[in-house]
């Protein structure tokens, strides 16, 4: 049997690769947005977990609205990326500063 | 429940391994003579004179994201189909809201000419 | 070790490995297939925490579905990735500092001793995840479910008026017109004397 | 292990079978165009897939200079993986998978979805342009078929309650009346024309496209690689006619179960035969397989846009509908299939 903060631990270490991530990646959009998957991933490891142990499905009802928004998210997050290339030519968040005062 | 999930891993090892062994028997087996013609990308008699990433229509992106949102309305009918017999009406009720308002996002699609293809 | 804790290791091993790659591979594509691997690796954890229709669930949503749609757009959009990768070295110790310490928080809080909950029993061999979720979801949560849709809907309008944009001038044809088309729209019979040269 | 002699005891004749509807394929459309078909290989041509293979193991890998070396190898594994990987949770006989989950059917569209990415990858490791095309085209065309392939399913879960196949199955028994072909007959036609397009088969095969984008995404493969993706193709046709048996048709439930007395199935060998059994799941699974065949000799080959307003403007509606009608239907325990 597993105990329940192994689970605890690997959501903590994939939560921290993916903040880690995005600091590695500040110029790259797409793979800014894989990151924050990844971090949402790491919080549902907790729900998920925590529903198991505490014999409570709520937990995971929780995990499946996540889901969809974070996928709805996903999704109107690319379709904008892919307006921003279209127009700029790029997806470097540098260069997408036209809002600086 | 677990026990029934340990066949279901192992069939998928040996799914990856059915591609991987015969590939490797191709490449051990088969002759390797590469020359600069036969391993150039297929064209049509002429030297393929840009990268062939090129820019795509934008309805791929559309046709890919309005996937995205009916697979989602997929996953919330499975638990619902499994458990319309124990929820009865009122889960009836909440299923034919949940549908009726994504059905008018379908229409509006529709409408809008999204899932026109031309 | 146990068959159990085999798999653990070996499926957080396989994941830790994805997500390592997700930050640190030079080409997205590559990076977006990590994440695939990824979101497989988790699926197994939560098949073995018995949340089976999630696991399933989040290989059919999430790698048949959010995954196809980065895919495309890594790959069709040409993206110079020399450029983005500019700053890797000099973020690195930053993300490494705010990583461990991260890391170092969350140890504490789980080491503490809070999360010793003695494991549940193994659920019966025929019993349905789904249709307890089903259940739950479908009465006491029947709210958020409603909002969910609304929240679809919104992303199905936004994903319309993003990107559907008919531009004017473009040219198309109409296949189904041009396979409809009769002899008499297009050639004209015209009676003529011959000529003599 | 009992677990590995299950194993291979069905992917033994599950490998035979996809070698053999290759042959099937080309001595089927051969009569119907009445041409002999192979026939030179072995008696009648019975050796042919053999021949095939040997000649195709014997052939180089060219791997394009430009393509992107790892990706372009791995394609060919995960086209092949999830259509094998699906036959762990099908029944052949009552208790008779692999792995009897409860989530079947979730799991089996799980890995259906996944086909896509041999795909999607094929055509970008190539790094040609007439792969990608193809690619993208067939891409967007599978993602679109599998939302009517989900909601059909739906349908089916709601009449049968379950999504463990065998339950699924067995919510069939009684007579041919309660096959969910008749109730969801509608779904059990969206189904299967999605099923036809899910696996880039005529008359939906623009992906390929013979003529106009020469293979579509897998043009630059040859020998093995090319290989792994043709048994990939025909193993999801395999599938699919299984599921499609299993779903609608009753599975290895016999035809004439409530039709005959009971006294019938008790004679010694013929009682077995008219009897429910894997004979019946494999007579309907080969059915569905000659469909294919048949489709593929008979329908000329749908235009894009067409296949696209098929899938969007014409099979989705048409579950929803249904959809909406079953629910009602299953709710208020309406009769003559909901009672």
């Amino acid at each position: 049997m597993i105990p329940l903060s192994h689970y605890l631990v690997l959501g903590a270490i994939l939560f921290a690769l993916s903040v880690t991530g995005i600091f590695l990646n500040r110029k790259n959009l797409i793979i800014l947005l894989m990151c924050v998957e990844l971090m949402l991933l790491a919080v549902n490891m907790n729900f998920v977990a925590f529903s198991h142990y505490l014999g409570d499905l709520v937990g995971q009802v929780f995990v499946f609205f996540i889901l969809t928004v974070a996928a709805a998210e996903a999704a109107i997050g690319l379709a904008i990326l892919v307006l921003v290339f279209r127009n700029r030519e790029t997806i470097n968040v540098q260069d997408l500063d036209e809002m600086k005062g | 429940m677990l026990e029934n999930y340990l066949p279901i891993l192992v069939f998928m090892g040996i799914g990856l391994l059915m591609g991987i062994l015969p590939l490797a028997l191709g490449m051990v087996i088969g002759p390797r003579r590469p020359d600069a013609a036969k391993n150039s990308p297929y064209e049509c008699g002429f030297e393929a004179f840009e990268d062939s990433r090129m820019k795509f229509d934008v309805r791929f992106y559309l046709i890919a994201i309005l996937f995205i949102i009916f697979d989602l309305e997929i996953a919330f009918l499975f638990p619902w189909a499994v458990a319309l017999d124990t929820i009865g009406l009122y889960g009836l009720l909440a299923m034919g809201l949940f549908l009726g308002i994504l059905v008018i996002g379908f229409i509006y699609e529709w409408k809008k000419g999204a899932l026109e293809w031309e | 070790m146990t068959v159990e804790e085999i798999l653990f290791y070996a499926m957080s091993t396989v994941l830790v490995g994805a997500a390592v790659a997700v930050i640190t591979v030079r080409n997205p594509v590559h990076a977006a297939l990590a994440l695939v691997l990824a979101f497989f690796a988790t699926a197994f954890h939560w098949v073995m925490l018995e949340a089976e229709f999630l696991g399933i669930l989040l290989v059919l949503v999430y790698v048949g579905a959010v995954m196809v749609l980065f895919l495309f757009v890594v790959m069709m959009l040409d993206i110079n990735v020399a450029r983005m990768r500019e700053g890797f070295a000099r973020f690195l110790p930053v993300g490494l500092v705010v990583a461990v310490g991260m890391m170092g928080l969350m140890a504490m809080v789980v080491g503490a001793g809070v999360f010793r909950i003695p494991g549940p029993e193994r659920a019966a061999a025929d019993h349905s995840n789904t249709a307890a979720l089903g259940h739950l979801l479908y009465t006491e949560y029947v709210y958020p479910f409603e909002i969910a849709a609304v929240i679809l809907l919104v992303a199905i309008i936004a994903a319309i008026v993003l990107t559907l944009r008919r531009r004017p001038g473009t040219l198309h044809l109409d296949p189904g017109r041009q396979a409809r088309v009769r002899r008499n729209e297009r050639v004209r019979m015209v009676k003529m004397h011959s000529e003599k040269q | 292990m009992q677990i590995s002699a299950k194993i291979t005891l069905l992917l033994t004749p599950l490998l035979l079978a996809v070698a053999y509807t290759t042959f099937a394929e080309r001595k089927i459309i051969g009569y119907m165009q009445i041409r002999i078909g192979p026939n030179r290989v072995g008696p009648r041509g019975f050796l042919q897939p053999i021949a095939d293979a040997l000649k195709l193991l014997t052939k180089e890998v060219i791997v394009p200079t430009n393509a992107n070396r790892y990706l372009f190898l791995t394609a060919p594994v995960l086209a092949i993986a999830p259509s094998l990987a699906a036959w762990a949770v099908v029944p052949f006989d009552d208790g008779m998978a692999i792995a009897d989950i409860n989530a079947g059917l979730l799991y089996i569209l799980a890995l259906t979805s996944l086909g896509v990415y041999g795909i999607i990858v094929a055509g970008w490791a190539s790094n040609s342009r007439y792969a990608l095309l193809g690619s993208l085209r067939s891409a967007a065309q599978i993602i679109s078929y599998e939302i009517a392939m989900g909601f059909a399913l739906v349908g089916v879960i709601m009449a049968a309650g379950s999504l463990n196949l065998g339950e699924i199955v067995e919510a069939q028994r009684g007579s041919v009346y309660h096959w969910f072909l008749l109730p969801l007959l509608p779904l059990f036609l969206v189904y299967f024309i999605s099923g036809v397009a899910e696996t880039n088969r005529a008359p939906f095969d623009v992906a390929e496209g013979e003529s106009e984008i020469v293979a579509g995404f897998h043009v630059e493969y040859s020998g093995m690689a090319f290989a792994v993706f043709f048994l990939a193709e025909y193993a999801n046709m395999i599938l699919i006619s299984a599921l499609t048996a299993l779903l609608f048709l009753g599975g290895w439930l016999s035809p004439l179960e409530g039709l005959l007395p009971q006294a019938a199935f008790a004679l010694p060998v013929i009682g077995w035969v008219l009897d429910g059994g894997i004979h019946w799941f494999l007579a309907k699974t080969a059915f569905f397989l000659f469909l294919f065949l048949w489709f593929r000799a008979t329908f000329p080959r749908y235009r894009y846009d067409q296949i696209m307003r098929l899938g969007w403007k014409v099979l989705i509606p048409v579950t929803i509908v249904w959809l909406f009608l079953e629910g009602v239907a299953v709710a208020f325990g309406l009769g003559p299939w909901f009672a």
